[in-house]
């Protein structure tokens, strides 16, 4: 066979979602990369542009579909800065909540899509059984599976249901023994140590010079994560490690991952004895009308009448499942945001594919694409 | 912290930087002017320590444009934004892509969207829309319509 | 069993045969019903009656690892067409036979059409040698062994035509992993076989069961065991050695660009060779038709036993297949190139020498008094 | 003249009385008295006629329908958020494969496409191709708002208001993104528009 080029997707079971790898291969080897984006991109950028500041929220779940409330969140955090409010205390609280069990549910869709890759055919429907109880979480309080639209400038739209904290505890014990019963699925399969070792890998140096971030970053090593080094919300307020290991490979970044999940619950279960004790607002009392926030309480007059907001700008930055978001808001006085640009992580990730491809075989590209974890929402806006 | 981030910048750059100002979260937003690009990245990079370039944006002020970049320093632990002010004719600016690869991407897709160019890109092509799409729709002048009346338009031509 | 399958073909197909030539006008009534064309004939209705239960097999077979497969993955898999989903693989086989079959212009119009049916036809030729009870053969061959391995390995050859006529990249790469797979564990196997037939002494399937009679061989032969599993499990293209198939790099591997019948006709022989395998490791190896001695008499005297613990023993090692596919990932094609020549290759070497000095050293019969192996 | 010419003049339906062999249990041997010469003409009269009056499908329409809506293959693939919800009805909590639904990789081996999110301009040629690779007969079903009418991203300068203006779209699930339920709830009203389909 001589050499040639091969399209993986739009349309291709590695891709898990709309994007095209251009691979030239010669027999199975890689000897080159191209990936193609812009296949799912949707002007979010743009249309937010025309938006009121809390109907960019609609947008932001739907530009990262499996971590929408993460984005929300990135995106509120920003406009808050930009609208110089801030949000009550328990608000932070259930925010930073919403965002670890959003991160539990992306890393386990993650964990399903990845072990397909690599010809696992059961843990993908274990994966999902276990998202759906995140999900029914996340629908007792948002009253959505996917699509959110939960938080506002300010705060959150509604406080969280009764007995929600001990149904999220008896999820988190759940889930804690099933990452046993992930673990022992891949790492204890010879086939899998032979399949992913030493795959895909890419030193902290290049990581850094190419933008790469997230778990694939702290998979080389670096114990880089925005929840420690800049908190934001209340992660200045809870205990936890920064997941990292060595080797910088597709087995690091699964260790890494799911070494992530667990702090993630540990998180939660802090979040959810904080909220049991500090009962309060979810909405910060002096929020502008015209935001539209519906459980805003009335009394704010003078900002009714105040059309014209001080000009600001934002800038946030979290660590998203995927690696690390920022967006820009730039607020000129009106009701809509001026501009609104997001940095997504797997935009980043993917940009840096020549990296981590070249050099392996046809079949090595759906573990090291799946360790990766592509979310072309995000990264095509 | 900011105050000696400014002294810093202002001594390495002098008058390459137009002026620091403070932007809450970060160490500052530093605007520099462009001719002197590629001096300011590789200072920021190699003095100050920002390694990390984090994302390139556009924005359309529609009498004049801005390109803004957003570095990070692992050994401050901190953001800085850097922006410079573009004409609204004909804006370019140089490529960062010497100094941080990761720019590659972002300014593609700046130059397709905010329609600013970077000079010695390698790789200047269309990311996100088809090849040949001539609009760069984040310009203030583009607007959106609803798709009803995108029909009734073609149907009137 | 007293009556054989022949003398039952034979009188069944009399019965057809007379009903069908008398449709025709007198001269050609007789050439119908004349003695030897009866024989000829009976053979041809018996291979339909092993075609039509073979074929029945298989698509049982496919529902039991949907269902299988299900309950592995906490999930009830095909259920609402039939009886628990029963008529599931009739529903989709007849929607496949319905459906356009549609050839790529570029592809090679010969090779196109020409694989899958070679790919099936081969795959079916083999059932006709192997025997299932005793008697229950079309005709006991002294090399039927030999002969049914031959031509199972026919079908690298026509994945690789139907992969390279297809005229798709995708398709070419699934082709040519399958043709060196197969390749590679084709040696193994072969080993492996020697090694039974060193104990056994015979190349004739039959034969090779009834030595059985006292001792399965998977107890002294337990490497040539492990390694023809291996072997079927690769020649078979099942995880963990799917690799011509790879879903999630080669699209569905060498069958993308087939759709419709040929489709169908890829997917029943996939399973048709997963029955084989199952086959030949249970004629081999586990004792055919023959149950140990401690299985009380009732059990094993009963019309058609033979066939019930056979189908009962060969659904049992599918089972584990299945068992297999749901909680291994899959290997990439260089390990299992290495893994065949580097690995399987010596340990089937050294099972042939075991086998060889079991041989000689004659302390088989030994094996035969453990009372739960034989008897 | 046969039994059925004779019906036939005489105007009664015809359909079952084909020639009828009078012995019961005859042996093979006496089975000539079954005369071929008319056998076969008349068999095939009838069954002319029978087409003749009900169309060429109607006897075999039916079984083919019962196969085609109860082994319906969707195109593995994902657009968007809808391709979330679509994998989750794939899940152990929905199994959408208790319905025979079964995704593939390859169009060729499809009968139905979900388009499960935004289509783009970008990938709008692919769309059809792919739709066109699918051998017929074949469905499309527009899943979610986005692939109805553009959803939340109408207005984009980058997105097809609806899959419609692309491909014929034989239904349409709402929602935002649909339910793994309304999905499966889709897919069951197709079965039913399968059931009355005629070629």
């Amino acid at each position: 066979m001589s050499e040639m080029w091969i399209n993986m997707g739009p349309q291709h079971p590695m891709t898990h979602g709309l994007w095209n790898l251009r691979v030239h291969i010669d027999g199975e080897m890689v000897l080159d990369v191209d990936p193609e984006m812009g296949y799912l991109h949707r002007g979010i950028e743009k249309i937010s542009e025309d938006r009121h500041y809390n109907e960019v929220v609609t947008l932001m779940d739907r530009c990262c579909y499996v971590a929408g409330l993460a984005w929300e969140h990135l995106y509120i955090l920003s406009a808050e800065q930009a609208l110089a409010i801030r949000p009550p205390e328990r608000a932070e609280w259930i925010r930073m909540m919403s965002e670890e069990f959003q991160r539990l549910g992306s890393h386990i869709m993650w964990y399903a899509a990845f072990v397909q890759d690599i010809g696992l055919m059961s843990p993908f429907l274990y994966g999902m059984r276990d998202r759906d109880l995140i999900l029914d979480l996340f629908q007792s309080y948002t009253g959505a599976r996917m699509t959110y639209e939960y938080m506002r400038v300010g705060g959150v739209r509604n406080d969280l249901p009764n007995g929600f904290t001990d149904r999220a505890r008896k999820v988190c014990d759940w889930l804690i023994d099933r990452f046993v019963e992930y673990d022992r699925l891949c790492l204890g399969s010879d086939i899998f140590h032979k399949r992913c070792d030493g795959l895909g890998t890419m030193s902290e140096k290049d990581c850094v010079a190419y933008g790469v971030t997230g778990p694939m970053l702290r998979s080389a090593g670096s114990r880089r994560d925005l929840r420690k080094d800049r908190p934001y919300s209340a992660y200045d307020r809870v205990e936890f490690d920064v997941a990292t290991a060595d080797g910088a490979d597709v087995t690091a970044r699964y260790l890494v991952r799911m070494e992530e999940m667990r702090q993630s619950v540990r998180i939660i279960r802090q979040a959810l004895d904080w909220l049991d004790r500090h009962p309060g607002p979810v909405m910060a009392a002096r929020v502008p009308r015209w935001l539209g926030a519906p459980y805003a309480p009335i009394g704010n007059e003078g900002y009714l009448l105040k059309r014209n907001y001080p000009k600001g700008l934002g800038l946030s930055a979290i660590e998203e499942p995927h690696g690390e978001a920022q967006a820009y808001t730039v607020n000129d006085g009106g009701e809509h945001p001026y501009r609104v640009k997001f940095r997504s992580p797997v935009f980043a990730n993917i940009s840096a594919a020549k990296k981590y491809l070249v050099g392996y075989r046809v079949a090595d590209i759906p573990p090291i694409m799946g360790s990766v974890d592509v979310c072309v929402g995000e990264c095509d806006r | 912290m900011e105050a000696e981030f400014s002294a810093q910048v202002s001594a390495r750059l002098g008058d390459r930087v137009a002026g620091i100002e403070s932007f809450p979260g970060t160490l500052g937003r530093v605007r520099f002017r462009a001719d002197a690009a590629l001096d300011v990245f590789r200072s920021m990079r190699d003095d100050l320590a920002f390694d990390h370039l984090s994302m390139v944006g556009g924005i359309d002020w529609v009498d004049h444009r801005e390109a803004f970049y957003v570095l990070w320093s692992d050994a401050r632990r901190a953001y800085v934004i850097l922006s410079a002010d573009l004409p609204a004719q004909n804006p370019h600016i140089e490529s960062a892509t010497s100094i941080w690869p990761s720019a590659n991407w972002h300014e593609r897709e700046t130059w397709e969207l905010v329609d600013i160019h970077f000079d010695h890109h390698p790789d200047l092509r269309h990311l996100l829309m088809p090849d040949g799409y001539a609009f760069h729709p984040l310009l203030r002048s583009f607007k959106l319509h609803e798709p009803e009346e995108l029909e009734v338009k073609t149907r009137n031509v | 069993m007293a009556i054989t399958l022949l003398s039952v073909a034979i009188t069944i197909s009399q019965a057809i045969l007379g009903a069908i030539g008398s449709v025709f006008p007198p001269p050609i009534r007789g050439a119908v019903t004349n003695g030897n064309t009866i024989d000829g004939l009976a053979a041809l209705i018996f291979a339909a009656i092993l075609l039509l239960a073979s074929m029945l097999n298989t698509i049982v077979l496919i529902w039991w690892e949907r269902k299988l497969l299900g309950r592995f993955m906490d999930r009830r898999g095909a259920m609402h067409v039939g009886y628990a989903g029963l008529l599931q693989n009739f529903a989709d086989g007849l929607k496949l036979f319905r459906k356009d079959t549609v050839k790529p212009r570029e592809a090679d119009t010969l090779g196109f059409w020409s694989g899958p049916t070679a790919y099936m036809v081969t795959s079916l030729i083999i059932f006709a040698i192997l025997p299932i009870s005793t008697g229950w053969n079309s005709g006991s061959l002294p090399l039927s062994l030999l002969l049914a391995l031959a031509v199972f390995s026919f079908a690298p050859l026509f994945i690789f035509v139907s992969a390279w006529s297809s005229n798709n990249k995708y398709s070419l790469i699934g082709g040519m992993r399958s043709a060196a797979q197969m390749i590679a564990y084709e040696v193994p196997i072969l080993l492996a076989v020697v090694a039974v037939v060193l104990v056994s002494g015979s190349f004739d399937l039959q034969t090779i069961v009834l030595e059985q009679t006292n001792y399965w061989y998977w107890v002294p032969l337990f490497l040539a065991l492990v390694v023809f599993v291996a072997g079927m499990l690769a020649e078979m293209e099942r995880i963990p050695f799917d690799l011509p198939e790879a879903e999630a790099e080669l699209v569905e591997g060498w069958n993308t660009e087939y759709g419709g019948m040929m489709f169908a006709f890829f997917m029943l022989t996939d399973y048709l060779r997963a029955l084989l395998g199952s086959f030949l490791i249970v004629l081999l190896f586990l004792g055919g038709w023959t149950m140990p001695s401690w299985v009380p008499a009732a059990a094993t005297s009963f019309p058609l036993a033979g066939i019930f613990w056979f189908m009962l023993k060969v659904y049992i090692v599918f089972t584990i297949f299945v068992w297999i596919r749901a909680s291994l990932p899959r290997v990439r094609t260089d390990q299992l190139l290495r893994v065949g020549w580097n690995r399987m290759i010596p340990l089937a070497l050294l099972s042939v020498v075991l086998a060889a000095l079991l041989v000689t050293v004659k302390c088989l019969p030994v094996l035969g008094c453990i009372p739960t192996l034989g008897g | 003249m046969s039994a059925s010419a004779e019906s036939r003049a005489a105007g009664k339906p015809v359909g079952a009385p084909l020639p009828v062999v009078t012995q019961a249990a005859v042996p093979f041997i006496e089975i000539e008295t079954l005369r071929a010469k008319e056998f076969v003409p008349a068999a095939k009269e009838a069954l002319s006629a029978m087409i003749a009056e009900r169309g060429r499908g109607e006897l075999t329409q039916p079984v083919f329908n019962w196969a085609g809506r109860n082994s319906l293959f969707p195109l593995h693939w994902g657009l968007a958020c809808c391709a979330i919800e679509f994998a989750a009805a794939f899940g152990a909590r929905w199994d959408a494969e208790r319905f025979g639904v079964v995704p593939r990789s390859s169009p060729r081996q499809c009968d139905l496409m979900i388009v499960n999110g935004t289509v783009t301009w970008k990938v709008a040629h692919k769309l059809i191709t792919l739709y066109e690779q699918m051998p017929e007969p074949k469905w499309v079903i527009a899943m979610g708002n986005c692939a109805t009418g553009g959803g939340p991203f109408r207005t984009a300068y980058s997105v097809v208001p609806g899959v419609d203006k692309l491909v014929p779209v034989d239904l349409y699930i709402a929602g935002c993104p649909p339910r793994p339920e309304a999905m499966l709830d889709g897919i069951l009203k197709l079965e039913e528009l399968i059931r009355e389909r005629k070629e």
